[in-house]
């Protein structure tokens, strides 16, 4: 038996893998991680603070920046929590085009997600390939919104613009294109033996772990818990539309790549019943006040963003800023459970296991 | 998905007399039945119920004068609030958590907040095995910022706590590795704090 | 014709070195700099996604002979594409002082720029400038990717003029 | 010509005329790697729906790479304050030298050839094999460690490919009777080695690619773990010498691979009159085009899974394949 020396390894900031500036330290013995500290806080930017001098519409614009890959699902969480505490509802016309903008975020981030996962994983073409319909979906949430990634689309009771000319057929137009490619990156990658073997029962957990650590989003659900807060919870108008929760049972890379996948699929399937039941007018903006003061009281909400469970708590004591605002970010608790997970894996694991939990640091650090 | 339709009626009212109900919620302190008095002015919620089910199950464990206060949260989509005392905190988060009536496997989340007067620590909790959620909360002297560290029952309370540490300055004492996460252990003060001044305000 | 070499002061003899034979040289180093910048990969916010976009099909860096190098070591440019925390800040100027002279930084969007939405923060650094010497700023929060590969090709005009004329340009 | 020179007495005459052919050689193995770093880049743009350099030099940008090398020789050469200084600047060149001296050993054609050996196909590998030596010596000379991690990963590669990538050869030189590159090719002049030997071929490319620590086998250099892997703290220079040894091999093995399995420079049947040259350019181009499309296509492999797959697929396949080649060998010679 040979007796190797432990090393210590910084992983990060400033590494490839870890999809912005997170640091992990971990100890090593030859390739076999040993312990693994992760190490947060290098894009703590004190959007909490900064909320509690800001009017409720101007914290919007920092929603965006939390989670920039699902700028759309931020902008959302913050509006309906404040809807809940006002008890303002959006016309109907608002909450389509809400929904329709979340879906086609969630399906962006998640083309990003699977892109950068084959990178990780050492396969560059993927990357482009997401990125080649990621583009058209930024460019449809371009035309909407006027920005590509911090979109500032919502306002509290409704949206900010209306769908313009054409919109709604070209999202229309979109879905069996998407479809097309899906079917396309299943045959380049999903059957492919090297990628397989690479995810095939790595950094798998059992549900009562998942639970335990306060996982969320298809994190969750691979390890067989069907939950899904558009389902379970039913925020929007989400209890109008048909669709599935895609749920594995192995919790392992595998069955989160395949969560996710089948993800994008049923968010199509929303997208083309949101565009069917598009009201032909009505307002986009409900009769709100000029300045919104939520009653004095505290609320929380929660609803699913790409990553998980996305909440957003607000304390108001009756004044046009919130006293304490606090987002509930679901890659901040999805990352926790990474140190136990990389016990005893091999260095190559590594980037497989961390990739598949897709976390945003924007949203990890606040 | 029918409770949900009727709340949205129910959100308006809520809204109308939230002020009223508000003040009335501060008036009556540490007594549990301050939980008939939204019920009085509003119509009853529909997760009345399930409030009294959870009093009703810690007061046969734990005894009565556990709880400080325990009310439906109309603002938040009718959640039970439960507020826990500092000594009794852990004591109700255990029983929250292995009663099989109530089994609340799981920790939405977790957060502090800086009232000025008092802190507050506000933990959401959601059971899967009975699809229930509950919300509870502590109020914490500012003079004496400890509490119960909640991570022996939820892994998942690891990093907010830490994060509340590091904002707030709330200690959680039998927590595993509390550590300054987000702003590193050299940075002074606790900027989520009402009364923090940054030191470099224009630079 | 008679060059009347003597007559030339010693000032004037410096430029006429320097423009008639080393500005070519120096001209010819500034084409290989400039057509060939491989920023470094360091994404630090939002911006690093439009910067990925950058590097994919549909804006295609690899036109302009860019592509992202993993090691600080071995690339030309840092494209600071995000926020700058005062956490982070020692890390950047570390990573600024591994790469190899002649090195360029070019500051993404506002928060590089000048802290942005976050300048009020406690804990942001406002502006990348502090810290790091920055040769082209890009405005957007975040910038399009169209706007980074205009900056990437202002950097280069900046490095053929200053090799030109030899006057550094600010 | 190079026989006769080979075969004089030594003398400065023939000194020089060794020099500037080498030179020479050396040229035209720059010239490869300036444009085959550039159609790499054009054909992976083109597998990847983009358009690839097209701005310096041309529509082609026939100059990018050469824009690359001239920065990468003007740029500031940093040594660690902490690496093994002698060895840091000496491991480039022990990566490099091999790379370049195989080359001596290949036929391009019947009539362009540096050292006609009888023992070419050994020398190949013993001499490829050093380069490994540099590699290693470069990630533990950096005192950095990823590059050490990617040194050592870069020897225990080249330990369990080297192996399987010998033996799949073992099948042809029983066929020729012949270890000298030469007789192989003329060996193939009815029948190219890739129709008797199939599973030889086969094993041999995938143990080639491993040789050229490319995707799938990148691991000594896996940027998505390893950051740059063993060469990451190099730059400049130094780190060009590493990139062009790397092409260099590409080179070589694509060559190696054409002379024993696809014939060399001999032609298609009818088609004769194309000039060998042509023919040998032809069959490298598709060989480097295979190389390219397994880059663009594949996920990389893990360090135990690659060892595991050379170890316990690769090899066993290599010895069933000498075996099963000696016995139809002896049957065929029976009748």
């Amino acid at each position: 038996m040979i007796r190797t020396e432990e090393m210590l390894l910084n992983v990060g900031p400033q590494h490839p893998s870890t999809h912005g500036v997170f640091r992990l330290v971990i100890k090593i013995d030859g390739e076999i991680i040993k312990e693994a500290t992760p190490v947060i806080g290098y894009l703590h930017r004190g959007t909490e603070k900064l909320a509690e001098d800001l009017q409720y519409t101007q914290i919007i614009p920092y929603t965006d920046r939390m989670d920039y890959l699902a700028a759309m699902t931020n902008n959302y969480v913050l509006c309906h929590a404040v809807e809940t505490m006002a008890g303002i509802i959006a016309p109907d016309r608002a909450e389509y085009l809400r929904v329709i903008a979340m879906e086609l975020g969630r399906i962006a981030s998640h083309l990003v997600w699977w892109g950068t996962y084959l990178l990780d994983i050492g396969a560059t073409s993927p990357f482009l390939y997401a990125f080649r319909e990621r583009e058209m979906i930024i460019n449809m949430l371009n035309e909407l919104s006027g920005a590509r990634l911090t979109f500032n689309y919502m306002r509290v009771g409704g949206v900010k613009w209306d769908a313009p000319e054409g919109w709604i057929q070209k999202v229309h137009d979109f879905v069996p294109y998407m479809r097309e490619q899906l079917e396309g990156y299943h045959q380049l990658v999903t059957g492919n033996e090297i990628f397989m073997s690479r995810v095939k029962g790595i950094g798998s957990y059992t549900k009562e772990d998942a639970i335990n650590y306060s996982l969320s989003g298809a994190n969750l659900r691979c390890t067989g818990v069907k939950w899904d807060l558009r389902k379970n919870e039913p925020y929007s108008i989400y209890d109008r539309f048909d669709f599935d929760i895609p749920v594995r049972q192995d919790g392992d890379a595998w069955a989160r790549y395949h969560c996710r996948l089948e993800e994008i699929e049923e968010s199509l399937k929303i997208l083309e019943q949101a565009v069917e039941q598009f009201p032909q007018d009505g307002p986009i903006l409900a009769k709100v006040p000029k300045i919104i003061k939520p009653p004095k009281g505290e609320s929380f909400v929660r609803i699913e963003s790409p990553r998980g469970e996305i909440g957003c708590y607000i304390a108001s004591n009756g004044k046009k800023e919130p006293y304490r605002l606090k987002f509930r970010r679901p890659s901040f608790y999805n990352l926790q459970i990474l140190p136990k997970l990389l016990k005893g894996e091999n260095m190559a694991n590594l980037i497989t296991i961390l990739g598949a939990i897709d976390i945003v640091l924007g949203e990890v650090d606040g | 998905m029918a409770e949900e339709k009727g709340l949205e009626q129910l959100k308006k009212e809520a809204a109308e007399k939230a002020k009223a109900a508000a003040a009335a919620r501060e008036k009556g302190a540490a007594s549990a039945k301050v939980k008939e008095e939204p019920a009085e002015k509003a119509k009853p919620s529909p997760n009345q119920h399930i409030l009294d089910k959870y009093v009703q199950e810690i007061e046969n464990h734990l005894g009565k004068e556990i709880l400080e206060d325990s009310y439906i949260n109309r603002l938040s989509k009718d959640i039970p609030t439960l507020v826990a005392k500092p000594d009794t905190y852990r004591k109700v988060a255990e029983l929250l958590k292995y009663n099989e009536q109530l089994a609340f496997d799981y920790l939405s989340e977790l957060h502090g907040g800086d009232f000025e007067t008092h802190m507050e620590v506000y933990v959401h909790l959601y059971s899967f095995t009975n699809q229930q959620a509950v919300a509870l909360k502590v109020k914490i002297e500012r003079s004496n910022l400890e509490i119960p560290s909640l991570v022996p029952l939820w892994e998942g309370a690891n990093w907010p706590e830490c994060e509340t540490y590091d904002l707030l300055g709330i200690r959680f004492t039998g927590h595993p590795d509390l550590k300054r996460i987000l702003l590193g252990e050299e940075w002074i003060g606790y900027p989520l704090r009402k009364d923090y001044e940054p030191y470099d305000v224009e630079v | 014709m008679e060059l009347k070499l003597d007559e030339i002061s010693s000032l004037e003899m410096e430029e006429l070195r320097r423009s008639v034979f080393l500005s070519t040289l120096e001209q010819v180093k500034a084409w290989a700099r400039s057509n060939s910048l491989w920023p470094m990969t360091f994404g630090l916010a939002c911006c690093a996604i439009e910067m990925m976009g950058v590097g994919s099909s549909h804006y295609d860096l690899d036109r302009f002979g860019s592509f992202f190098r993993t090691s600080p070591r071995q690339s030309d440019v840092m494209i600071v594409s995000g926020t700058v925390t005062k956490k982070m800040a020692p890390i950047l100027r570390r990573l600024y002082d591994q790469m190899p002279e002649p090195k360029w930084v070019i500051a993404m969007g506002s928060c590089a720029t000048a802290g942005g939405p976050y300048v009020k923060s406690y804990s942001v650094v406002k502006g990348v400038d502090q810290i790091v010497p920055v040769d082209v700023y890009i405005p957007g929060c975040p910038p399009n990717p169209a706007a980074l590969i205009y900056g990437i090709n202002k950097l280069k005009e900046k490095i053929r003029h200053e090799a030109k004329t030899g006057k550094k340009v600010i | 010509m190079i026989q006769e020179l080979l075969q004089s007495s030594p003398g400065l005459l023939n000194l020089g005329i060794f020099s500037l052919l080498a030179v020479l050689l050396l040229f035209v193995v720059l010239g490869f790697v300036t444009y085959g770093i550039l159609s790499e880049r054009k054909v992976m743009g083109f597998m990847q729906m983009r358009i690839g350099p097209n701005q310096v030099g041309g529509r082609w940008a026939l100059l990018q790479t050469v824009a690359d090398v001239l920065k990468l020789l003007i740029k500031e050469d940093t040594i660690p304050k902490v690496a093994d200084r002698p060895l840091y600047i000496i491991a480039p060149v022990i990566a490099f030298a091999p790379a370049f001296m195989v080359l001596a050993a290949l036929p391009f054609t019947d009539k362009f050839q540096f050292a006609d050996m009888g023992i070419g196909l050994l020398y190949y590998i013993a001499v490829s094999g050093i380069t490994t030596v540099g590699i290693v010596t470069a990630g533990w000379a950096s005192n950095n460690k990823y590059a050490l991690l990617g040194g050592m990963r870069a020897a225990a590669q080249m330990i369990s490919y080297e192996i399987p990538l010998v033996m799949s050869v073992v099948g042809i030189v029983l066929l020729t009777g012949s270890l000298n590159l030469n007789e192989i090719v003329e060996a193939q002049k009815n029948i190219w080695y890739i129709v008797l030997q199939p599973v030889a071929f086969i094993v041999f490319l995938i143990a080639s690619v491993a040789e050229l620590n490319r995707v799938p086998f990148d691991l000594p250099e896996a940027e998505s773990e390893l950051v740059a892997g063993y060469h990451v703290e190099y730059s400049g220079f130094r780190w060009a010498m590493f990139m062009l040894s790397e092409y260099v091999y590409m080179f070589a093995m694509a060559s190696l691979t054409t002379i024993l399995f696809l014939g060399g420079w001999h032609p298609l049947p009818f088609l004769g009159f194309i000039p060998a040259a042509v023919w040998f350019a032809l069959k490298f181009s598709l060989v480097i085009y295979l190389l390219i499309w397994i880059r663009v296509t594949f996920p990389r492999l893990r360090a135990d899974q690659l060892m595991e797959f050379g170890w316990k697929v690769l090899l066993p396949v290599a010895l069933a394949n000498i075996f099963v080649t000696a016995l139809l060998k002896e049957l065929f010679s029976m009748f």
